[in-house]
């Protein structure tokens, strides 16, 4: 069952939002393919789940966010806080454990933030978030602003409890807080049809009474609309939305269970072929660019090397930043 | 003047009421806590007082009435929740030990997580296994928590103000066998501090280090004690964690002896834990090994006689002393 | 939302069926009431919950039960069990603390059961059983038996999230589990409006792609035929439905709130009375069975006199029965 | 001839197969374990050799896993499940600590509640304070369950088919840190009784009790402390509840000290219950304060030094024995 109303004044995306868009889909995937390297080089303490494929997704859904909007995130969250403005030398040293990064070189992949942007951050319980964003907008609504709350959450996340009690809670007390489930078809090494007994996770608003959206997770454009859709209806008091965004990851679970033998056996070769040469958001988005005229091959060239020249300088600021120092454990613990 | 006597119950929503007025960053929230003013009547008026923005009854969703606390405290606000029983603790435990404890750490120490998770805890009032179970040990293994549990209407009432005032999680457990005991509490504003244990009954022969329920049973038990001649030493640490073991410590370099007394279960019951510090930090003083009361290693059955037999009482602390007097 | 479709073979309904249908209305009811009497006097450990005004809820879907279809109850349960053919001396003495009670006088009102009758039994925890009923559900379908298992629960409970975890599970594997949603309009003190945001509680099948039933709680048969679809679906591997009985609860919440003060002060004194009046399952459905031209005054006054006689030997049995032995403490920790 | 050696993960994967041969009501299920074998490999060939009907992937439902597990049980199954890790118990404590533990008792004792729960625990691969938590404290508090924490692929076979056959629940932890050691284990059937302490090393000078990721380390520790010419005896209980102290009473008897070496956080956690009921069991014989090495009561950091720094090794070990030799 889907839902999809495309409500709300439609805030005219410019050329230079259009571009600004293409180029943080771009900086994402730059980042997380320098991450797999890292990887490979055993540099990466832990693990690390990247969203190569899924930049449409964390590009469109934040690009609708308003500058004091939260953002809660999952454990597959680069994009979503780079998306966001998270900047990618503190991402990148918090990755690799450096004393530098945004927690201090203690949370990791897992465990990063940015409270200046609003950004909460990363977690490492699946659903963990989903309660969360919840509360942050239950606070917005009684501190009366009109900030709203972005939750992003995954189609695996969608079948814990906590998703259940959260959004009939949301709904009940219409809280501003949009859920935004990336159904990229796999949780883990569960295909959708093992995991949801309805795959359209959209259908499950119909539960608490709110708008579901079911949308085409390669087309930023869309994911921005009907998440811009959803935060107005939450900003104007009507309460939470379910936007579900169709979408696929190109790369393993995570970079921990691409090193294992038989750690990607659980999809087929033909599977992942068939996104990555027809339905990579990016191809697709560069030629919907080009088509209107806003871009070309070199200066999508140049954005290209635009962003790598970033990663460079990030890698640099994460490689000459030092370790954390021992006493540093004891920090944050407590207030 | 003859001090002011309420109950333990009308001391917590005196707490929550004096807070909530001071603070407006401050809310509640819990199952059947609003209207009716909760299952043991311990936020009777709160309703009444701030009215329905401030005070919300939730429906049966344990996750999500901690999980919406720890995200309102992220985004500044200060939520006092309940959850009715300990006993169900076990269904947040995810949003209390893995987010809300931990929350301040994730995001490199910026927000305060200032919630407070009331509960009712322990049992004695014959509702079975599933409603009478204390999880204080469980808490105080946990880093980013906080663990209080008050034993007079006094602390109740300064120990919660403290808890809400407080930049951390706390939780905070109100045995409810003693929602309806009474006791003096000051009608001026008062805090007792977390992480200060109250010596309840001075004493030189022995140390009894008791929390929650069983507490008022421990003074009885002392003065049976005291009327055979043994004088014994009354400890309520108050906050479990983080511990006073100072004062624990002091009292057992001065009586060389100590008992542990608590209703939860006996097995890696928080006396454990007190008793490994004592035996670490006043070994050379101790002249006989600590006592540890609790609960057998079985369920607590609605039966009333059986219940008192497995719920400890005092005749158990006694004979706990004599075993090493 | 209702999808309400009569299925399945309509059992027929004998005279004989249905006039012993009423009679366990009828004893339930004379349990409770009785059992009220003990608690004013104290004799209650604890507490208990009362299902008088949802008789029919409780006979009209154990009517529906295959001989060893398994039960699984709430702490609302006397009158599941009882109804199911449970022993009422021994659920009475269990109520008690008894040692002749099914959990040896330590389990009380919250913890009966009768595992001869596959009676798994009532449960202290609000949604506990939802889980269990699947996996009860997913045994049998493992040991190919046609048995089936019926799962009662309240609208409170339906908003845990074990409901929305058990049902998506449930219906993936298409265990023969029926949910039954016994929504007496309050959760405790809530309200069904701040309780579900939508209030319409068997639309939440849709989120797991099975049937929805919607059934008026006071009418004993309808309660049957629903139930009887839904478990006949169930035997026929087709999986699991959600069955909601709208009913209402004419006493307070437990015994022990009951001797609050304002312990039921959250509900309008004339609703109650009015469904006191008008919607009484045991007046309805004794002047539907007069109107068969099955039941007379005189024979309807017999039935009541023949379960307080019931009732009286119970109060005997029970009253006669020892207190459990203290070492009983430590019996059934472990096998 | 030489003996057989294999994997931790895949003295695990036996002992299922083994038993789930043996007896035809076992069943395997959880997140990942089937198609893969599971996140590390622990479970790699069920599927193949049992099929689907058997062996099942679940959905991200942690609270279905264990209380479907519960009911299969209770209708005559004997379901071995998965939790992935230990961190994510948080999410089941209540189908765990209120339901399985207790539905013997609830039943009348009736039904056998043959339920393992296995489970990933504590940290050492880097991947934070989400994933490296061990709370067999936590599970050792529960009447109705055992705990089982091997830390040798002979142990972890010969446990884990005993935990199988035993009609009780069992909370089954597995030091993820283990998985790929490798061991001696004899191609024969065997059975680790649960309950039972093995002495892993003897020796005269002091008793060093530890369980789960650390025990090697222990022994390492061990090995050092020999050259300087201290004789520990390293005891691992393996099952924590029932735990066997009259083993590790025995060993303290002989040696008169005692350190206690687990992963977990130290306050609270098992130490201070073996602690404890060391120091009320053999109090005369005691020459020093029991020593507890556990890590300090912070988070687990990603980065690999502070890790380090955080999770106990031998160093730690053997500072805490020096400190009362
Ligand atoms: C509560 C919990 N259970 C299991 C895991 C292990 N785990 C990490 S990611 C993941 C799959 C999540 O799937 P989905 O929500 O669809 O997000 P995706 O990885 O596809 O982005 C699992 C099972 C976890 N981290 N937390
Ligand atoms: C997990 C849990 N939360 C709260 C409670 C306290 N409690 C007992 S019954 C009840 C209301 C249950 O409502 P519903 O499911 O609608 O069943 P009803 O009582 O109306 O039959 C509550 C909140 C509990 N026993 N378990
Ligand atoms: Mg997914
Ligand atoms: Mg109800």
């Amino acid at each position: 069952m889907t839902n999809y109303e495309r409500k709300g004044n439609r805030m005219e995306l410019t050329k230079d939002t259009l571009l600004d868009m293409y180029r943080r889909m771009v900086r994402i995937r730059i980042f997380e393919e320098g991450l797999m390297k890292f990887d490979e080089q055993g540099l990466i303490p832990g693990t690390g789940h990247v969203s190569i494929g899924e930049e449409a997704v964390a590009v469109g859904a934040t690009t609708a966010m308003g500058n004091k909007d939260y953002l809660v995130s999952t454990h597959r969250g680069h994009g979503h806080l780079l998306a966001r403005g998270a900047k990618m030398p503190i991402i990148l040293a918090e990755v690799l454990g450096k004393a530098t990064g945004c927690t201090g070189g203690k949370g990791g992949s897992m465990h990063l933030s940015d409270f200046d942007r609003y950004i909460l951050g990363t977690n490492g319980i699946v659903g963990g978030g989903i309660n969360i964003a919840g509360g942050i907008g239950l606070a917005l609504q009684m501190q009366k602003t009109d900030q709203a709350c972005l939750c992003f959450f995954g189609d695996g996340a969608s079948n814990r409890g906590v998703f259940h009690e959260a959004l009939n809670l949301a709904s009940l007390w219409k809280v501003p807080t949009v859920y935004l489930c990336c159904n990229n078809q796999y949780a883990m090494t569960l295909p959708l049809c093992k995991n949801c007994a309805n795959q359209d996770i959209s259908a499950r608003a119909v539960a608490y009474d709110i708008p579901g959206y079911q949308v085409d997770g390669t087309d930023v454009i869309a994911v921005y609309e009907a998440v811009a859709a959803a935060l107005q209806r939450a900003r104007e008091g009507k309460g939470p939305s379910l936007v579900e965004v169709i979408s696929y990851r190109l790369r393993g679970h995570s970079m921990r269970m691409d090193r294992m033998p038989g750690g990607s056996s659980y999809r087929p070769e033909r599977e992942i072929e068939e996104w990555e040469e027809s339905k990579n958001p990016i191809k697709i988005f560069q030629q919907k660019l080009k088509e209107l005229g806003y871009m070309t091959d070199e200066s999508a060239t140049k954005i290209l090397s635009e962003c790598q020249k970033e990663f460079r300088e990030a890698v640099e600021f994460a490689q000459n930043s030092p370790e954390p120092k021992p006493e540093s454990i004891y920090e944050w613990i407590y207030a | 003047m003859a001090e002011r006597q309420i109950a333990f119950r009308e001391a917590i929503a005196e707490a929550i009421k004096e807070e909530m007025t001071r603070d407006e960053k401050t809310f509640a929230m819990g199952e059947d806590m609003a209207v009716i003013g909760g299952a043991f009547g311990a936020t009777k008026g709160l309703l009444e007082e701030f009215g329905e923005e401030r005070v919300m009854d939730t429906p049966i969703s344990e996750t999500a009435i901690v999980g919406f606390a720890l995200g309102a405290a992220i985004a500044g606000m200060r939520p006092i929740v309940e959850i009715m029983r300990c006993d169900w603790m076990t269904i947040c435990m995810d949003e209390i030990v893995n987010q809300t404890a931990k929350m301040r750490y994730f995001t490199g120490g910026r927000p305060q997580i200032a919630v407070v998770i009331r509960t009712a805890t322990e049992g004695g009032i014959g509702l079975g296994a599933q409603h009478s179970q204390s999880f204080e040990a469980w808490f105080t293994h946990v880093p980013g928590l906080k663990v209080v549990m008050p034993s007079t209407p006094y602390d109740a009432k300064g120990l919660l103000k403290a808890a809400i005032r407080d930049h951390n999680p706390v939780i905070f457990m109100e045995p409810q066998i003693l929602y309806g005991a009474s006791g003096p509490v000051p009608a001026e504003d008062y805090v007792v501090p977390l992480g200060k244990a109250d010596v309840k009954r001075e004493g030189k022969d022995i140390t009894i280090v008791a929390w929650g329920g069983i507490t008022p049973r421990v003074m009885n038990a002392a003065q049976t004690l005291a009327d055979e001649g043994i004088d014994a030493e009354v400890i309520d640490p108050r906050t479990l964690r983080p511990l006073d073991i100072e004062t624990i410590v002091a009292s057992v370099k001065k009586t060389s002896k100590a008992v542990i007394a608590h209703e939860a279960n006996k097995t890696s019951g928080f006396g454990a834990e007190v008793a490994a510090q004592i035996q670490e930090l006043a070994f050379d003083y101790l002249d006989a090994p600590i006592q540890r009361v609790g609960a057998p290693d079985v369920l607590v059955p609605i039966n009333r006689n059986l219940e008192r037999i497995v719920l400890p009482g005092p005749e158990r602390v006694i004979e706990a002393v004599k075993a090493i007097l």
